[in-house]
């Protein structure tokens, strides 16, 4: 028997493939059944109704898109009404994506949500840190060691903090969630990029910049993925340009324990079904018997850390 | 103003899958200087679709041309009897002009049938659509749908000049009464469009007003469906990702009870109440 | 007529198109008339000869690539003797890209490339700082600011610093650099980047991680160009995926007023050559004459510094 | 050991012009299981090859299959006389996959030629060439060469079967003695190529030994140059990104005058000296 089972802490997902938040809704349910993937995250949310950025919030680069969502949110109350009832009807594990502005907020709707039927908290603290200066929480280990704490006190839930890409201290924030009790690591949100019309002269997005996903974003995502593997003990949950099954065996063997599939689902709505698929088959082919056994595989060798944890291109 | 998110996908509406199929292409003609007409070989579950109905598709990458998201295209026409698909494109980018390089037994991904179509409530007898452009493309299928429900369909289509106006043999050939303006004949202005419309109204009555698209005429026919309580509807575009609810990107704002809320035009959509609806 | 030059401090240079340093070398000359382009950027040199990094330098990702060349200098005797004099057959002026580990090094070399036939000297402080933690110089404002200095005392020809995209804090890198006396700044060199063989299960670069760079690397690029023409006096210099006519003019419109062509070489070497006639016919289709009337042109509003400056994806 | 950067470009060489050029494909057919043949109709002034040297080839973007950098091809054939270009490849991944999808008419853009090329010295009557699989692609050159210049040309080719031997026939035409290895006849064995070569050695006598690729060989004809004094030359391989001495990224080691040299596969190679040649 194959095992494509993945242990996240606690947490055990009969398959290591789930969507990344914002990229996956109940829609989805339209297109294939949500109990074939091995977790279900949801957009994430904020404590109070936002209605998210100008459009247009989506513009196509070259083999990839830049978003300028935001956080439109029903608010938790809808969400608790709403969202969780929906999903209760599946066996795969719900991860409820959460979003706040300081440090107080994010703890107290990380307990609002703290209720049956939710399995895990992400949380995307690549948002802007109203209290500080307006850092998203994510760009430095004090202020993730900060938020992340506040967090662990208000839920016995795993959390899994999502990182970004934008700051330059990948590992050391890696290290700080880790110090505060993060559960796990999401590596990684999106990575600020731009584009403009050269016809109208004005910004492609509605909000000026937003974020890169897709294709041209999974080498940037695939090394922070590697170097956090590298410098801490909790999973490692890769996202960023999985669009394929090498991409999902790569992050695999990268040290990911599980990954989440974002910006392909767009292209390919069934894509998640056919990693899973695809997986099982890979594992055959290869004579492994087990996910596990990919896990952190890579063939690095007797690498330096000065290598492994460089923090700009050679 | 207070904005407000949406709600959670509409309830009362039955929830139907959302096929991803791979259509082979019978032909991909130009029909126009501007237009062009891809018909595709669709199986039938694909083919159970709604006037104003959209589908996303999977443009081809060769060469230079490397579009990476699907391009959200309305149908144009839909045969389940003949098992086949339309859609009426104009090339304005890498998307369209990827399409327009597909030649016949060439494979073609789309998603869908998607979105919200036009309703047609049992008292609408007497119907008029006004299109500008491509926006014939969204609205040709309610011609059809009009006949098979025996209703009377007028409809006024503007465009640049008479060579790229485009569905009117068809419009008659469906029994449509067709007006047709253009920018060369200077026939297409807001308040010739008005007149006609006041006309029409005076003559035989409208029952209810399909349009698409340009912002001018949305203004138009809110104006003359408020004076006259006239209902209608309007299919909006705006840039799509995903294609059927999940990535937020395709909102646009609405009056609704007194304040503005946002919907999404790829699942709430494409097709609004035009009261409701904002030009942009 | 139309006026194609564009004007980097002192420095006039007869069109905005030049090489990426490591990207260019005398053998492009069997191409093209090397005098077609507006200026001529040498690879990084080292005050020793140096090997570079082990093999594989190169790999490809979808769509862009990955390079961990390292740099291999034959040191700069060798360099002054040979590449100098190589270049001074031509009018456009010769930048000189140099690199060293610590910031007295770096001013020394600085100094002795400082010669008649050196129009401007690049200072690539992407490399680590050997004294510090071995964290690149353009990592951190203060690093860039102590390293900048001492090149400024080092020479009065033009300095141009090139900016890693690595960093957290971009337009306080821009600043500080602007600060210690740099005339330009160059955005941006290469995104430490990742790819792993899912057969050998190898890092695909001997190196283990390298620089993105292409068309994947573009949306990145322009953003942190954008910022930094916004947060700084001194002219940018747009560097990063720039492959066609159309990313030159995004580039330009975005506030650069030059920019560099790298891999985009690789795939049609004589690609500059074609842009800068491309720039002409578009200039003329705009009803334009002169290239400094689309600088900076950006339609962005009256968009708030909050904007402008956010350094996590919306 | 220490390790040195390379020099200047040759200064020795006269420097010729690099021409990127797209060539017209007149057939690209399967020679055997593994291999296909790529003509192109190609202009004069790409024509004036050596054997050994290469064009960086950018390969159709199609599809799934979406290569970015250009690809090194060594020369197979060049015909001025007929105006063709050939290469043979193997498929290996999404560049060669690519361009197999490539059919007669279709357009493709080469770069070239580039790189250094085999030398045939005046006095160099008997040359042996001993190649492996694809190699053969860049050896078959040089018999050409050696019919041309009329020298002696044994071949040895080895291959994993008797159906993926290629070139035999063409080798044959030419004048060439050809000794075919085969792992499926246990002929292939490094023993056994040595017993042949000592025994040509013995015989006739060899002036000069060509290869390309294999670690096996290359170390066996080292040994066998050493100790019988017979120069020699091989083509290697390197990743590439620019193809013309510009990015540093096909660099290879070398031993020469006690130290490690390491130097650009594309510019300084593809053809380099048998003994100062490390294998990898
Ligand atoms: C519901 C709906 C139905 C449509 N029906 C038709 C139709 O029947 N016939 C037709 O010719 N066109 C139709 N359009 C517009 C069509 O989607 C665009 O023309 C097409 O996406 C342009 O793609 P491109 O790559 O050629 O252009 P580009 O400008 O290169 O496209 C760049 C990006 O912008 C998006 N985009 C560009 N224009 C539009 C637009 N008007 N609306 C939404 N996204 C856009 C593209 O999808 C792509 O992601 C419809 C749009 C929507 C939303
Ligand atoms: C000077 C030279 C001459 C060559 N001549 C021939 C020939 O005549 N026939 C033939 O079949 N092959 C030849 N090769 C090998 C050929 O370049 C590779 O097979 C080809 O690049 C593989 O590309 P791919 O996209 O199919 O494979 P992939 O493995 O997908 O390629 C990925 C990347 O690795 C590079 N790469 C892969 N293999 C090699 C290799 N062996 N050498 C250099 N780069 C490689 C590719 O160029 C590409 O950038 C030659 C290589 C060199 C350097
Ligand atoms: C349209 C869109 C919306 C997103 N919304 C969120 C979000 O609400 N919260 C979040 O943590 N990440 C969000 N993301 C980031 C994704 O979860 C993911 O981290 C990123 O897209 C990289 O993965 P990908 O390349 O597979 O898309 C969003 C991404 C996209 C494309
Ligand atoms: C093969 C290669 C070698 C490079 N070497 C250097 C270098 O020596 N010094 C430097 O400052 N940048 C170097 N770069 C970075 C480029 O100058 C440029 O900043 C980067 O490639 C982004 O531009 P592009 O996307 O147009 O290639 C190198 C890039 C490549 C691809
Ligand atoms: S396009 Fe994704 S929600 Fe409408
Ligand atoms: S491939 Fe660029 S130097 Fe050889």
């Amino acid at each position: 028997m194959l095992d494509l089972t993945t242990q996240i802490g606690t947490l055990k997902l009969k398959n290591p493939i789930m969507p990344a938040s914002g990229t996956f809704s109940e829609d989805l349910a339209r297109v294939f059944d949500l109990d074939l993937i091995g977790a279900h995250v949801t957009k994430t949310i904020t404590r109070e109704k936002r209605s998210g950025n100008p459009t247009p919030r989506v513009c196509e680069v070259r083999g990839s898109m830049l978003n300028s969502i935001g956080i439109p949110s029903k608010g938790v109350e809808a969400f608790l009404a709403n969202v969780i009832p929906f999903y209760a009807q599946y066996d795969a594990p719900l991860i409820v994506s959460i979003s706040a502005g300081s440090a107080d907020e994010f703890a107290s709707l990380c307990e609002e949500v703290s209720v049956p039927g939710v399995a895990a908290i992400e949380v995307n603290i690549s948002c802007p840190n109203i209290e500080e200066d307006g850092k998203a929480f994510a760009m430095r280990p004090s202020t993730t060691e900060a938020v992340m704490r506040k967090l662990r006190n208000a839920t016995d839930l795993p959390l899994w903090a999502k990182l970004t890409p934008n700051t330059g201290e990948t590992t050391e924030v890696a290290k700080a969630a880790e110090a505060a009790g993060a559960d796990a690591l999401v590596v990684s949100n999106t990575l600020l990029a731009m584009a403009i019309d050269i016809h109208t002269r004005r910004p492609k997005l509605g909000n000026l910049m937003g974020g890169l996903s897709g294709p041209a974003f999974k080498p940037i995502a695939l090394r922070m993925a590697y170097q956090c593997a590298k410098s801490v003990d909790i999973p490692v949950i890769g996202c960023g340009g999985i669009s394929n099954l090498e991409d999902v065996i790569e992050y695999l063997i990268a040290g990911a324990v599980a990954v989440q599939v974002g910006t392909a689902t767009f292209i390919d709505p069934k894509i998640m079904v056919n990693m899973v698929d695809g997986i099982e088959a890979y594992l055959k082919s290869q004579g492994l018997h087990s996910v596990s056994q990919l896990v952190g595989s890579v063939e690095d060798g007797e690498v330096s850390d000065g290598l492994v944890f460089m923090e700009a291109a050679p | 103003m207070r904005t407000m998110a949406l709600e959670t996908p509409d309830t009362g509406d039955e929830v139907k899958p959302i096929h991803e199929v791979d259509c082979v292409v019978k032909s991909n003609d130009r029909v126009n200087d501007e237009y062009r007409l891809l018909v595709l070989d669709a199986p039938l579950k694909i083919l159970d679709c709604e006037p104003g109905q959209f589908f996303h598709l999977l443009c081809p990458i060769s060469g230079n041309l490397q579009p990476y998201l699907r391009r959200p295209m309305s149908i144009y026409g839909y045969y389940p009897d003949k098992g086949e698909l339309h859609f009426l494109y104009k090339v304005t980018g890498e998307g369209t002009a990827a399409m327009a390089t597909m030649k016949m037994g060439d494979t073609f991904n789309v998603l869908g049938p998607l979105g919200k179509g036009f309703d047609i409530l049992p008292n609408w007898k007497n119907l008029l659509l006004v299109a500008r452009g491509v926006g014939l493309a969204t609205l040709a299928p309610l011609a059809l749908e009009a006949r098979r429900l025996n209703r009377n369909l007028t409809a006024i289509c503007s465009a640049r000049s008479k060579s790229v106006l485009m569905s009117l043999d068809y419009f008659r050939d469906l029994g449509v009464n067709v007006i047709a303006l253009t920018d060369e004949d200077a026939t297409s202005s807001v308040e010739n469009m008005r007149r006609i419309i006041e006309a029409l109204i005076a003559d035989e009555g409208v029952d209810a007003m399909y349009t698409c698209g340009s912002n001018r005429i949305l203004k138009l026919l809110q104006d003359v469906g408020k004076s006259h309580k006239i209902p209608g509807q309007i299919a909006l575009e705006q840039q799509m990702a995903c294609g059927f609810g999940m990535c937020q990107c395709c909102v646009r704002a609405f009056h609704r009870e007194g304040i503005i809320v946002n919907e999404r035009v790829c699942t709430e959509g494409p097709v609004f109440d035009l009261q409701e609806a904002i030009g942009c």
